[in-house]
């Protein structure tokens, strides 16, 4: 493989703890290596420019069944928003055509994480009996390693072991999973409230029992906590809330982070939290009604910044016209009944559900405006950007294309407040937020922490990802900004939305913003090797025959088709 | 010493019954009894075994007779038909799998192509509706665990989806559907009394071309709104009733066909029917989902949409992809005269579009890949004859409700018969080159 | 107002997208430059001066520009795509997509116009004087915004789906349409001087029709409510008016539900 | 001879399942789908005997096929060919704009031809569309 040597460009790397010197980065069989274990390397200049490891999305909706029922159903999407492929210029030859804006197709969500100078992406919700599916999506998403996470808040297993306390059977059931549909994680979506929905009802408090299972969110989280722990997973629990979305739910969203106290995490990842609250933005409303909506972004950080087990990212809203989906089924409901645009529902027999509305976060509006707000309060909080991480959520809160133009709000107060200006109702929005009193302003270091640094770590995957130490894996983003100049907000929008260059696992894959590769991505998974336990699979024989539609053997995801690269995170729980 | 494979899934429709059992000989070249299938699934997998089956490419003759080609010539003459095209059409998809669908996907990117499925003629019109006003929509297990409300809609599953309604619908016995059909109610609605709408406990003998009226007389039902005497045939008395059987249930589901698809109103029809379960939803439970006709015509759709965006009717020819049924549609591009070579595969519009469109595509220089004799392979300059998917090579498909299942080989194909897969990518190759594109 | 004619050199094979003839494209460029602007068939690229002679000359802006196309451009897909200001006079009938998107400026053909002339339009005016195919003035698929401004005027009959998702602007047909009219609109006005099929207003929520002629089957969601005097371009008369569709939600405006509105004439 | 005049839908049936897996090529399949299923009532107004081939013909062509009673029944006035290339000799191609022939609801007119042939699924097709031109 080539050797490449960065040189002389501004380099910000939490775990080297460099923040903007110039320094230089070199690239060899895939990995950072000292700058003299180079022999003759290709050089690239990086002088002016800034340097840091690949991104890593924690948190996106970017593969499977309900990205896909978002693209069937928006042809609007694509309209005029589309680009060649294989038959266009010479130097797209060997790409593929992209279309789609808040719901791109596979090449263009691999392209354009690419272009943002991300290297690795965690799609957020996997409904275990559609992780076929997933997987299809995820090879046919250029470039970027990415896992997926399965999502087990409203599992019949789940809920029925927890109920009786089971905790081992949990972890069993957990692990027999992961291997069974190739995920990485422990996703729980608004815990029991979509086995509610299965009934057309809902959880909205950490106390409300599951309709039939007689078991509650709050026992559902701390459950899957304990379960996580115990099995050691590079990450942990990975929660969205009960809730969402409604005004005067920030409660919830504390009495939910309660489940974490008293939880330390085990694992040997260097993982420290138990316990990852996404979107948090979406769980940080005050008032009780839209008239008096509200801003509860500071209790809520409040309550981070105090609890180290605890890591959030954040669902900025970024005031487009985009795509929502999850699996909080009743919330998609909710929302087409406000909205009153199309609407769709898969409700996921024995696991989950899924909803799609498409959504206008319109500037004119007040609320939307708030909501603006309090995505930016919650990272500028923060008091420990390896805790807190940059996210939209993608496509919920907008799409994640927009990730250049919230590091501008981010990191320019002149940009924050050009926006307040240009709501219209910037009245209302000031006195239901205080974003307008907030006069920090993100450095590149804590940038770098809030996108590569910190989820690498709250992923258990430091070991390979987040950062430039020698042994990571070489991923490398070199954008054309020099921090040390006068930058106009605009100009940092510019900067971040399309790298110089970027080298994944040490090939260059971008040079001078033009995609030269298609890269060589990795499925991620975890292999969690626990003890023989026969109640759980006999429980998993009987659940198949009883109540799936398929067979247990024509479950399990196996072969090349699915997974050409497959790449095993081993835990040894035995 | 023969074996049994289990679990095998059946390539026939949309239902995508995974329990088939299926006794092969020793040497694994022949089936030999097929367990657990319907009448038309038995009947697909002793085909393959079929003495008479073509297994070599077939190209048509001045005066119509076909002459048996290589597969070298076969490749040659597709790839040089498709990369010389202005507009070509691939049309099928639905009877492969989706690794197949793939790389064709990839050919029609190179030569700038349209490519559709057999939603066109099947269920393109729902795609519509969806993407009008959504669809709520569940797995199939969740009926069989929930569902104590049915209907039936313009849909036959006595005759088209056999096993659909013993493993899903109306007969299982499910987590909180322990009586089976006794936990129940029925609703059939179809202009004629089918097979089906004999099980039923309610039946609407609906006016044909008139499903329209009857949904949007249900919704207004549901609201308590007034209505007409008789809506399409139907006293309102009748409809009333059945908007408060609906509304009753707790868990209810519209599974609907052809027979509103393909009738005058088509998307409209399915917008209404979406928009009465929306409704519902204001009550109950509900949930909707059309009855998919080829065993992997949904997954057609899925990679078409996570690959271009939009799930049949895609037209590549500019370099981007652009979609809109009535322009970029097969029956409209052929009738309107818009291509000027047709690739059919995994499907036969020769048996099952209009005469006046099947008219063009045997004007027009063309290939159809199938394992059959079909009237398509029969009107087409070249057919190259296949193995079957999911019986003589495995591979993933999408069932009716978007749940993918990978498809089992059972036996080898004829000796020297390729792939679809095997195909295609040998075509891809060779478009390649003749389009100068990097590999 | 300065004009660009196109002459017809040669027809192509298969149909032709000319998205590419608008004043907008057209303005400040001069005939070379028009003759080089792309015209496709198929996958294929063409300058547009191999199947047209252009002659005149450009306005400085759209606006200050008009285009004749002369001959038969029954094979051109999308005449007038997206325009903005200016004119466009198309001498014969033309295929899809006329004025598709157009947000100002006029069209007039002086022969018939295929499916989705006028889709997505928000403004200026279409002008067909024979008649129009399926889904004019509509929403493109997917979309909850249909037309939403601008006039569009068929003398001869319509197709089906005319002004789908209508969201404000009128569409006057002289002539009949085909099957569903008004669906799912939610302002805008439709006015229908011969006979209408069936499926006329389904799911709309708000917005007007006017049918001088006759509905074949009213849907069962419209509500007779007062018989009305009144004037519609031009014309005077007594009609029935009838609220729904009573199938769909409807917005409350000062506490009353405001439904659409479809006037028969007596 | 009488000619009556009907509303034609087509469809799939298990019978035509069976047989387009077994070979299109096949008598089966023309038995299964080479069809007409009229209601009693119809019939009678036809005056012909069950199983008598007719004649079908719509505005945009014409089939032979053979005459059957309905089976999934009763409904006057609607007559019914199983999907397949016979039903599509007839069947109403316009789509209104949205990819989808009119499959079902074509009016048609039948007449008994008892002395002309129906010809397979294979023949059917090719003799339709024999000499077309682009």
């Amino acid at each position: 493989m080539t050797e490449f040597l960065i040189k002389n460009g501004f380099v910000f790397d939490p775990t080297l703890k460099i923040k903007g010197d110039v320094a230089d980065v070199a690239i060899k069989n895939g990995k950072i290596v000292e700058t003299d274990a180079v022999k003759k390397p290709k050089v690239i200049d990086a002088s002016g420019k800034t340097v840091m490891a690949g991104g890593l999305e924690i948190h996106a909706h970017i593969a499977g069944p309900k990205v896909n029922v978002g693209r069937i159903y928006r042809p609007e999407d694509k309209l005029f928003n589309a680009t060649a492929g294989l038959k266009a210029t010479p130097t797209h030859m060997n790409t593929r055509m992209e279309g789609g804006f808040s719901i791109p197709t596979t090449y263009k969500t691999g392209y354009n994480y690419a272009r943002l100078g991300y290297t690795t992406a965690m799609e957020a919700a996997m409904p275990p009996l559609f992780a076929r599916h997933v997987h299809e999506e995820m090879r046919d998403t250029p470039i970027i390693d990415e896992g997926a996470y399965p999502v087990f808040g409203n599992n019949w297993f789940v809920l029925e072991y927890i109920k009786n306390r089971e905790i081992n059977n949990t972890a069993a059931y957990i692990a027999w999973l992961l291997e069974a549909t190739k995920g990485f994680a422990i996703k729980s979506v608004n815990p029991g409230g979509t086995e509610a929905w299965g009934w057309g009802l809902n959880c909205l408090q950490v106390t409300d029992p599951v309709p039939y299972f007689d078991v509650t969110p709050q026992e559902i989280t701390t459950g899957l906590i304990e379960a996580n722990e115990l099995l050691g997973l590079p990450h942990s629990l990975h929660i969205h809330g009960n809730n969402l979305g409604n005004p005067g739910n920030y409660t919830t969203t504390l009495d939910t982070l309660k489940a974490a106290e008293g939880h330390k995490a085990k694992n040997k990842f260097h993982r420290e939290q138990v316990l990852h609250h996404t979107h948090i933005q979406f769980h940080s409303y005050g008032g009780d009604k839209w008239a008096n909506f509200e801003s509860k972004a500071r209790p809520i950080m409040d309550y981070v910044n105090k609890h180290k087990n605890i890591t959030v990212d954040v669902g900025f809203v970024t005031l487009d016209e985009t795509t929502t989906m999850t699996a909080d089924g009743p919330f998609e409901h909710h929302l087409t009944e406000l909205n009153h645009l199309k609407w769709a529902n898969v409700d996921v027999e024995l696991e989950t559900a899924a909803g799609v509305v498409p959504y206008v976060y319109s500037p004119d509006i007040f609320v939307c405006g708030v909501q603006w707000a309090i995505g930016l309060e919650i990272a500028l909080l923060s008091k420990d950007p390896m805790r807190c991480f940059i996210t939209t959520d993608h496509p919920n809160a907008g799409p994640f294309t927009r990730y250049p133009r919230i590091l501008k709000w981010l990191m320019s107060q002149k940009a924050r407040d050009e926006q307040i200006k240009a709501f219209k109702n910037s009245d209302k929005v000031v006195n239901g937020s205080e974003i307008a009193s907030f006069d920090r302003e993100l450095t590149l270091y804590e940038v770098a922490a809030m996108t590569r640094a910190g989820p690498a770590k709250a992923l258990g995957l430091s070991h390979m990802y987040g950062g430039l130490k020698p042994g990571l894996d070489a991923d490398v983003a070199v954008y054309n900004f020099n921090p040390e100049k006068e930058n106009s907000p605009d100009e940092i929008e510019k900067a971040f939305s399309t790298v110089q260059y970027l080298f994944k696992t040490g090939e260059k894959i971008i040079k001078d913003g033009e995609i030269v590769s298609n890269g060589n991505k990795r499925t991620l998974w975890v292999h969690a090797k626990v003890e023989e336990n026969p109640q759980v699979m006999r429980d998993i024989e009987e659940k198949f025959v009883k109540y799936y539609t398929v067979t247990k053997g024509n479950y399990e995801v196996h072969g090349k088709h699915f997974i050409p690269n497959p790449l095993a995170i081993e835990v040894d729980a035995t | 010493m023969t074996k049994t494979i289990t679990d095998v899934i059946c390539p026939f429709c949309g239902t995508l019954c995974d329990d088939i059992e299926v006794t092969v000989s020793d040497d694994g070249k022949k089936i030999l009894e097929v367990f657990n299938a319907c009448a038309i699934g038995n009947e697909k997998f002793h085909h393959a075994m079929a003495k008479d089956r073509p297994v070599r490419p077939r190209m048509q003759q001045a005066d119509g007779t076909y002459k048996e080609v290589s597969y070298d010539e076969a490749v040659e003459y597709t790839a040089q038909m498709l990369a010389n095209a202005k507009k070509p059409l691939m049309y099928g998809w639905s009877s492969t799998n989706c690794e197949a669908q793939s790389i064709g996907h990839e050919i029609a990117e190179a030569v700038g192509a349209v490519v559709d499925n057999t939603a066109a003629v099947c269920h393109g019109t729902t795609l519509i509706a969806v993407q009008d006003v959504g669809i709520p929509s569940c797995t199939l297990g969740e009926i069989k665990n929930r569902a104590d409300r049915i209907l039936f809609w313009g849909c036959n599953p006595a005759h088209a989806h056999p096993r659909h309604m013993s493993r899903y619908s109306i007969f299982p016995r499910g987590f909180f559907t322990g009586k089976g059909s006794q936990s129940r109610k029925l609703i059939v609605v179809d202009p004629r009394h089918s097979d089906t709408s004999k099980l039923a406990d309610v039946y609407y003998q609906v006016e044909q071309g008139r499903d329209y009226e009857l949904l949007q007389a249900f919704r207004t039902a549901l609201k308590g709104e007034w209505l007409p005497d008789v809506v399409a045939g139907i006293p309102k008395e009748r409809i009333y009733e059945g908007a408060e059987l609906m509304k009753s249930g707790r868990f209810g589901i519209i599974f609907f066909g052809m027979g509103v698809t393909q009738t005058l109103g088509k998307n409209h029809n399915i917008d209404a029917a979406i928009s009465l379960t929306k409704d519902l939803n204001e009550y109950t439970k509900f949930s909707i989902m059309p009855m998919r006709g080829h065993y992997n015509v949904t997954g057609s759709g899925e990679v078409l949409a996570w690959q271009f965006g939009f799930p049949y009717s895609v037209d590549l020819s500019r370099g981007y992809a652009r979609y809109n049924p009535g322009d970029t549609s097969s029956i409209d591009l052929l009738i309107r005269g818009e291509v000027d070579s047709v690739f059919t595969i995994a499907s036969d519009p020769g048996a099952h579009f209009p005469i006046s469109a099947v008219k063009r595509i045997a004007s027009l220089p063309s290939v159809a890949v199938d394992p059959h004799i079909t009237p398509t392979t029969e009107v087409s300059k070249l057919h190259v004859p296949v193995a079957f998917v999911g019986i003589e090579v495995g591979g993933n498909a999408y069932r009716m409700d978007n749940v993918p299942i990978d498809t089992r080989k059972v036996v080898d194909p004829p000796e020297g018969v390729l792939t679809d897969e095997q195909f295609l990518e040998r075509v891809l190759i060779r478009v390649k080159e003749l389009k100068g594109v990097k590999a | 107002m300065n004009t660009v004619t196109l002459t017809p050199k040669k027809q192509s094979d298969l149909y032709l997208e000319v998205n590419n003839i608008t004043p907008d494209m057209f303005a400040g460029k001069s005939t070379e430059q028009i003759a080089a602007l792309p015209v496709y068939v198929g996958n294929t690229e063409h300058p547009l001066g191999e199947f047209f002679t252009v002659t005149g000359a450009a306005g400085a802006s759209a606006a200050e520009t008009r285009i004749v196309i002369k001959g038969d451009s029954s094979r051109l897909k999308y005449i007038g795509m997206k325009m903005t200001a200016g004119e466009i006079e198309v001498e014969g009938s033309a295929d899809q997509y006329v004025g598709g998107w157009m947000a100002g400026g006029k069209i007039h053909v002086q022969g018939n116009v295929q499916a989705f002339a006028g889709v997505g339009m928000r403004g200026g005016e279409l002008l067909v004087d024979g008649n129009a195919g399926d889904y004019l003035g509509a929403a493109y698929r997917g979309d909850w915004r249909g037309m939403q401004g601008g006039k569009i005027y068929i003398k001869g009959n319509a197709g089906s789906d005319l002004g789908y998702f209508m969201n404000g602007g009128t569409i006057v047909v002289d002539g009949d349409v085909d099957v569903f009219v008004g669906t799912h609109a939610e302002g805008g006005t439709i006015i229908i001087k011969g006979n209408a099929k069936s499926k006329v207003g389904g799911q709309m929520v708000q917005g007007e029709i006017y049918v001088f002629g006759t509905i074949d089957v009213m849907l069962p969601g419209y509500i007779y409510r007062q018989e009305l005097e009144k004037e519609v371009e031009g014309m005077k008369g007594k009609f029935a008016l009838f609220e729904g569709d009573t199938a769909e939600r409807h917005p409350k405006r000062k506490g009353q539900l405001q439904y659409a509105k479809l006037y028969l004439k007596q | 001879m009488p000619k009556i005049t009907l509303n034609l839908i087509s469809g799939r049936t298990i019978q035509q399942g069976v047989a387009i897996e077994a070979g299109k090529e096949k008598p089966s399949y023309r038995e299964a789908c080479g069809i007409i299923e009229i209601d009693p009532v119809d019939f009678k107004q036809l005056g012909a005997w069950r199983n008598t081939n007719v004649r079908v013909t719509s505005a945009y062509g014409h089939v032979i096929v053979k005459a059957v009673e309905a089976t999934q029944g009763p409904h006057p006035g609607i007559a019914f060919i199983p999907m397949g290339p016979w039903a599509n000799q007839v069947v109403n191609p316009r789509t209104y704009s949205t990819g989808m022939p009119t499959f079902k609801g074509t009016p048609i007119e039948v007449e008994p031809a008892p002395s002309e042939e129906v010809l397979d699924g294979i023949r059917v097709v090719q003799e339709a569309v024999r000499g077309a031109k682009v």
